[in-house]
């Protein structure tokens, strides 16, 4: 049967040690971790355990999102296990589910997480994996977090919370101050909107084109990039075309501040204003060199600053240090956060009903009630209630200096309050 | 110069297609290798020139020995380098390539002038030399053949080993090419094994001749005698008296000689 | 196919049926008998598991009969499956109508938009072929993901199924719709390769230009592969909207289409068998190495960046392997021991 | 007009990169009729290699660049050696699985390796920006042109002129009469593999001089196959000038149909696939592709 040449034996031989050797290699490939951390010591003051299920992508195009997210949630669960005994002395056992962006997986995993794991809590991060999630949670009764995408945030009874606003909400937030702080031109401003070609892209367009007609700005149009894909000079040209004073970009994190290096290469002088949602790593800042300088943004953390002190700002900057980070990245600072305020609620559901009455519905009660709560002093007051899932409604703007680094310029402002007709699930469906 | 003893092929490790063929092919001679169809012409040409290996077939038992060395497990490129050419039956031409590009795709890695070999082959085949600089695939049969022949000339073979290069190809053609085909015998000094459905043309060109018959050599021996032969006249040349109703006897006898030659 | 010893075909009608001898029938009764029981004793997240699969073997028989029968190759499948599942959201969600009509009109719809695109296959072979049909994957999608009736990128929430007060919004309840769609594509799929269409199919597939010189009409035949190809990838569609309840673009990737392409590969082109072992094997690979990664991360979690993406490497590994060591399916490998079993205990 | 032309350099700076992208598809299909969906992982390694040996070890960077074509075209062969080679005639579909093997693979050995992070090569290029009949363009762009040029017009002279260009031709049409004529066929389609591989790594330089070197730039495999069918399978000039035909192309669309409607939004992703469908109506073999010539 076989051909001459290559035996099967030697083939075989080769990819096994192929594989042998990428083990050994992964091995000792320098993790972010220097030392594998000591296998925990068992704490039997531990009244018992909840599961609580990690929706994430490891691989794929969300990949640098999922990684840092995840690695927030770990640390946020690891501090209330080691530090503060678990969640009112129940212990949390994170289970993480690599998806690689995809749905189907996504919807797979789930199930498998609430069947085979049993978990109490779903953290996701993919924006298209809420709206297909959002109705089986709700069935399922099992609270789900997620990035803060619209479509899920105003289904009926929803069990899906954030703790934040929702992007477009910081973005017109930002929007409006610039317009009464730094907007120098006379007449309307121009605004345009750089986005991703998905679902969160276009609803933001749609809420800032009615945002523009009701403040009277100039919505000139948008220019829409596909999801992980980094070059954008068509883009750019596009929005040179439109002669915007001021660019919303709404870039996934994968657009990073490259889109300015593109601006700056298109041969147009002078930067455009550009809002540039939360991702301010140094790495990124660095990729869009001094065509970033000047550009205003979210604070990274859309929390409060590093310029500060509390709780939550110390230890956050311990497991950076852990971690080597200078700083932790923002989607590290959202899983760390969305996990303390999923704990919270939690908390308040055991002391309610105790831990052998605990279930998804006890949890969402107890959750839908959380008022004042700031996680450790890293963001305002955050505030939820039945009919309203998303926490504070604030937003902080810095400016980008020389050198990699920026400036906060405001303090927090509130975002602008959503119509009743963003209220609908409706709206942010289509164009 | 080539000596095939008792090879056996096997395709897929399943399918025996040669059971045991012993050839030979002396220095500058032509041989003819007359069978019928699926008699296993065109895979013995295969296990001498090396091309089996792409075709998941394989030389199972037996040897093949060209000038003192074994090639049957040798890959076809280094059998190419020994002096062994096959032309494949059907007209294989790179159809997208020039004529000049065809033969120089044959003509590479052994040294030589490529230039000195073109006119060689030009000169065996003046209305190549005409068409160098057309898309072969556009040639007509009769040119193809004489390209794929030219091609393997390239390669200064020693042995040329021809599959069927009467194949669809008009009477006067045939013999012309054929024609070429003893002048390159003669002047190069090139031996050819001479792969041949029809029999009359393959006697008519060689010196000495084998017939196959369902994977083995039954019959074999100087074209003279061959062409004496009963059964050659009768199966091959087709020279039986016409009308006369065969005797199941005669089938019989057939067989039984047939089984006591191999 | 060989018969089991002392077995001979004597009629027509005997040669012609697919089962032949009371064991194949009783283990035929048995094994659907099995799927029928299944959900009764099954773990939850398994039945899940098996609607994915079997909506996944739906659609690989579709492609099947278009690329592994008829010849022309699709890496587009999974947008067909979009048309399904949309055609299938509009009409139950926008119109109100019910699952049961969605299922037909979905079926149909995609043959319709696959008859469209089949249209290039009469100039096109092979890779040509294959390539442009990419093209129907990323245009259908967009479209889908642009048109305001489909909710744009954010999908539209589908309703369940039901029938009477039966509302089939489990996974135990919808397996039953899946199992019978499934059993029904897999006899037509069967039967279709042994009619007049389906050697017409294998004609074209062999040597198109001979086929049409024999007399099968080329327009007609790869027409009909197209649209009946693609209808099945309709069902599967419509049958993922309405199991998942949600429908967005991104659920019909270029990857799954890849993927169609690959079970069936794996399976075996052009046997009915192939799609349900390619489509098994491959997607229970997947399932294995996600829970084993799963289970790495929680002992690991610092190591969890590096071996998720070790699955991905494990999972190419094993693929190649596989196909080196298989290269001709596993229908090849089922075949094999078919008759080895049938001709037990003379192995010639 | 200026402002086409400021829309349209770019982008066919980017189409030039799509071009030898496609170029290295068309390499190896050409040569071992292998459709490889793995090639923009080819790009993606080879830029990764780039990165390694000029930022991590601090080699100079245009020792680097040839040395990553160098080991690029090692690494091609040894793909083709480990796990194309076992499947010489195996079923073609068989074989362009492999290449999904290959994909996951090469996209799994980078993510282990440098993880899912961006990495920004130091600006080699220049960065000021020349002005061309009044439009202002980015030098890197005219650098895209230039290397793309280089890298192509050594392939295609080595394809015109070389006996193994002729002779890997050759396999392209009849792999067995080549093999009959002495042509070593495995290891010249080791040499396709080796070509495609480094051609593709020079394209993955250039993104990375223009972008940001990620464990996504992959993406850019399926740019390459409008390119490839608009150019024609068989062709390798057709690949470069489908390249360029869709960078342009799409950017064009991307600024002047986008902003047309909002059913329009977003079009750039799809119109090289609305190009592709369109050539392949008017010509089924790409505008450069070889015609079977089919005789029963």
């Amino acid at each position: 049967m076989r051909r001459k040449g290559i035996g099967k034996e030697w083939l075989v031989s080769i990819l096994a040690m192929m594989l042998v050797a990428s083990v050994a290699l992964v091995g000792c490939a320098p993790s972010e971790v220097p030392t594998p951390a000591p296998p925990e010591a068992p704490t039997p003051e531990f009244k018992g355990e909840i599961v609580w299920g990690l929706i994430t992508d490891f691989t794929g195009p969300l990949a640098p999102s999922g990684k840092d997210l995840t690695a927030g949630d770990r640390d946020a669960i690891k501090y209330i296990n080691e530090e503060l005994g678990g969640v009112a002395g129940v212990k949390i056992e994170p289970v993480v589910i690599d998806c690689a962006y995809d749905v189907s997986r996504e919807v797979a995993a789930f199930a498998k997480l609430l069947d085979v794991h049993k978990a109490m809590y779903v953290g996701l991060i993919s924006s298209s994996s809420v709206p297909a999630l959002i109705g089986k949670a709700t069935e399922k009764q099992i609270v789900l977090t997620g990035s803060p995408e619209p479509a899920g945030l105003f289904a009926p009874n929803s069990y899906f919370y954030t703790p934040f606003p929702m992007w477009a909400d910081m973005q017109l937030g930002g929007l409006d101050w610039w317009v009464e702080n730094e907007w120098k031109g006379s007449g309307s401003p121009r605004v345009g909107i750089a986005s991703i070609d998905a679902q969160p892209g276009w609803s933001h367009a749609k809420r800032t084109r009615d945002h523009c007609e009701r403040k009277g700005y100039t919505y000139v149009g948008e220019a829409m990039h596909p999801v992980a894909v980094v070059e954008q000079s068509a883009e750019v040209a596009t929005m040179k075309r439109l002669k915007p004073d001021i660019i919303l970009a709404v870039s996934h994190d994968t657009g990073h501040l490259t889109w300015l290096r593109e601006w700056e290469a298109s041969g147009t002088p002078g930067v455009a204003q550009i809002h540039h949602w939360c991702l301010l790593p140094e790495s990124t800042l660095k990729s869009a060199g001094t065509s970033a300088e000047g550009v205003f943004s979210y604070y990274p953390f859309r929390m409060v600053g590093f310029d500060q002190d509390n709780t939550g700002l110390r230890l956050l900057k311990e497991y950076a240090r852990e971690r080597g980070w200078d700083l932790p990245t923002p989607l590290y600072m959202m899983g760390f956060t969305r996990t303390l305020m999923i704990a919270e609620g939690m908390r308040m559901a055991l002391e309610k009903v105790g831990f052998e009455n605990l279930d998804g519905a006890a949890i969402n009660d107890a959750l839908s009630q959380l008022k004042g709560y700031n996680c450790l002093g890293l963001t305002p007051d955050i505030n939820l209630s039945p009919t309203e899932h998303r926490g504070y409604e604030y937003t902080r703007l810095v400016r980008i200096l020389p050198g990699a680094k920026y400036e906060p310029v405001t303090d927090f402002i509130p975002v602008p309050p959503l119509t009743p007709e963003e209220k609908t699930g409706e709206y942010y469906k289509g164009k | 110069m080539l000596v095939l003893n008792s090879i056996e092929v096997m395709y897929g490790g399943v399918l025996l297609i040669l059971k045991g063929i012993s050839i030979q092919v002396p220095e500058g001679g032509i041989i003819a290798l007359l069978g019928s169809n699926g008699a296993g012409k065109s895979t013995t040409l295969k296990a001498i020139s090396g091309l089996l290996k792409s075709e998941e077939g394989a030389v199972t038992d037996g040897s093949i020995i060209f000038d003192g060395i074994r090639i049957d497990n040798k890959d076809a490129y280094q059998i190419v380098k020994l002096g062994i050419v096959q032309v494949m039956e059907g007209r294989r031409i790179f159809e997208h390539l020039t004529t000049e590009e065809n033969l120089r795709a044959g003509g590479q890695s052994d040294g030589g002038s490529i230039n000195r070999k073109l006119d060689m082959v030009y000169s065996y085949f003046p209305q190549l030399k005409k068409l160098r600089n057309q898309v072969s695939g556009y040639l007509s049969g009769g040119e193809q053949q004489m390209l794929v022949i030219g091609r393997a000339l390239m390669k200064h073979p020693r042995l040329l080993l021809l599959d069927e290069p009467s194949l669809g190809l008009a009477p006067r053609l045939v013999e012309e090419i054929l024609g070429i085909v003893k002048r390159i015998n003669e002047d190069e000094k090139t031996a050819i094994l001479l792969v041949e459905q029809n029999a009359t043309l393959g006697l008519e060109a060689s010196s000495y001749g084998y017939v196959m018959e369902n994977g083995k050599v039954v019959l074999d021996g100087p074209v003279d005698k061959l062409k004496a032969n009963e059964d050659v006249k009768e199966f091959y040349l087709g020279l039986t008296e016409v009308g006369k109703k065969k005797s199941y006897r005669d089938v019989k006898h057939y067989t039984r000689r047939k089984r006591w030659l191999a | 196919m060989q018969l089991p010893c002392g077995t001979f075909s004597t009629t027509y009608e005997f040669d012609k049926a697919i089962i032949k001898t009371r064991a194949h029938w009783i283990v035929l009764a048995l094994a659907i008998t099995l799927a029928f029981a299944f959900p009764t004793f099954s773990h939850p997240y398994l039945i899940h598991v098996v609607n994915f699969v079997f909506i996944s073997i739906i659609a690989a028989l579709g492609l099947n009969i278009l690329s592994g029968c008829a010849g022309q190759i699709s890496i587009g499948h999974s947008a067909f499956m979009a048309v399904g599942g949309y055609t299938s959201a509009v009409i139950t969600y926008t119109l109100g109508a019910s699952f049961w009509l969605a299922l037909p009109c979905a079926i149909v719809a995609a043959g319709l938009v696959g008859l469209i695109f089949g249209l290039p296959s009469l100039r096109l072979k092979g890779f040509y072929l294959l390539l442009s049909t990419l093209a129907a994957q990323f245009i259908i999608v967009y479209i889908v993901a642009h048109l305001d009736i489909t909710g744009g990128l954010a999908g539209i929430d589908v309703p369940y199924a039901q029938l009477g007060n039966i509302v089939f919004n489990t996974d135990k309840s919808f397996y039953y719709i899946i199992l019978v769609v499934l059993i029904l594509a897999t006899f037509c799929a069967r039967n279709l390769v042994r009619s007049k269409v389906g050697r017409a199919f294998i004609a074209v597939r062999d040597n198109d230009l001979v086929a049409e010189v024999m007399g099968v009409s080329l327009f007609r035949y790869k027409l009909l592969a197209f649209f009946i190809g693609c209808c099945y990838a309709g069902a599967a569609g419509s049958l993922w909207a309405h199991w998942h309840g949600y429908v967005c673009p991104e659920q019909f990737s270029l990857m799954m289409s890849v993927w169609l392409l690959g079970y069936i590969i794996i399976g075996g082109m052009g046997t009915t068998v192939g799609p349900f072992l390619g489509t098994i094997l491959v997607l229970g690979l997947t399932e294995g190495l996600s829970t084993l990664v799963t289970g790495l991360g929680t002992t690991y979690p610092h190591l969890l960046d590096i071996i998720a993406p070790l699955k991905d490497l494990i999972f190419g590994i094993m693929l190649a392997l596989f196909l080196i060591l298989e290269p001709r399916g596993l229908a090849h490998r089922w075949y094999m021991m078919k008759s080895w079993y049938s001709l037990f205990p003379f192995s010639y | 007009m200026m402002e086409f032309l400021s829309v349209l350099i770019p982008g066919l700076a980017v189409g030039a990169i799509y071009g030898l992208v496609a170029l290295g598809f068309v390499l190896i299909f050409k040569c071992s009729g292998v459709l490889n969906i793995a090639q923009g992982q080819l790009v993606l390694v080879g830029s990764f290699i780039c990165y390694t040996l000029s930022i991590q070890l601090g080699i100079p960077f245009y020792l680097a660049l040839v040395l990553t074509l160098g080991m690029s075209y090692l690494f091609g062969v040894l793909i083709e050696v480990v796990l194309l080679r076992p499947m010489v005639g195996q079923p073609v579909l068989s074989v362009v699985m492999i290449t999904i093997a290959i994909f996951f693979i090469l996209s799994s050995l980078v993510m282990i390796f440098y993880g899912a992070t961006y990495y920004n090569y130091p600006t080699y290029l220049p960065t000021e920006k020349v002005q061309v009949a009044g439009i202002a363009i980015a030098t890197k762009y005219l650098w895209c042109f230039i290397l793309a040029a280089v890298l192509f017009v050594g392939v295609f002279l080595f394809f015109r002129f070389t006996n193994q260009g002729i002779a890997m031709r050759s396999i392209a049409d009849d792999e067995m009469a080549a093999e009959s004529l002495g042509v070593n066929v495995r290891r010249l389609h080791g040499v396709a593999w080796g070509l495609s591989f480094a051609v593709s790594a020079g394209a993955g330089v250039l993104l990375g001089t223009v972008m940001t070197v990620y464990y996504g730039l992959g993406f850019i495999g399926l740019k390459a196959i409008p390119a490839v069918i608009v150019g024609g399978l068989e062709s390798l000039g057709g690949a470069m000038v489908g390249g360029l035909i869709i960078g342009g192309l799409e950017a064009v669309a991307g600024v002047y149909l986008a902003p047309l409607s909002q059913f329009l939004g977003g079009i750039k992703d799809v119109f090289p696939y609305v190009i592709l469908m369109l050539v392949l109506l008017v010509k089924p073999y790409g505008l450069f592709g070889e015609r079977r010539i089919e005789r029963i």
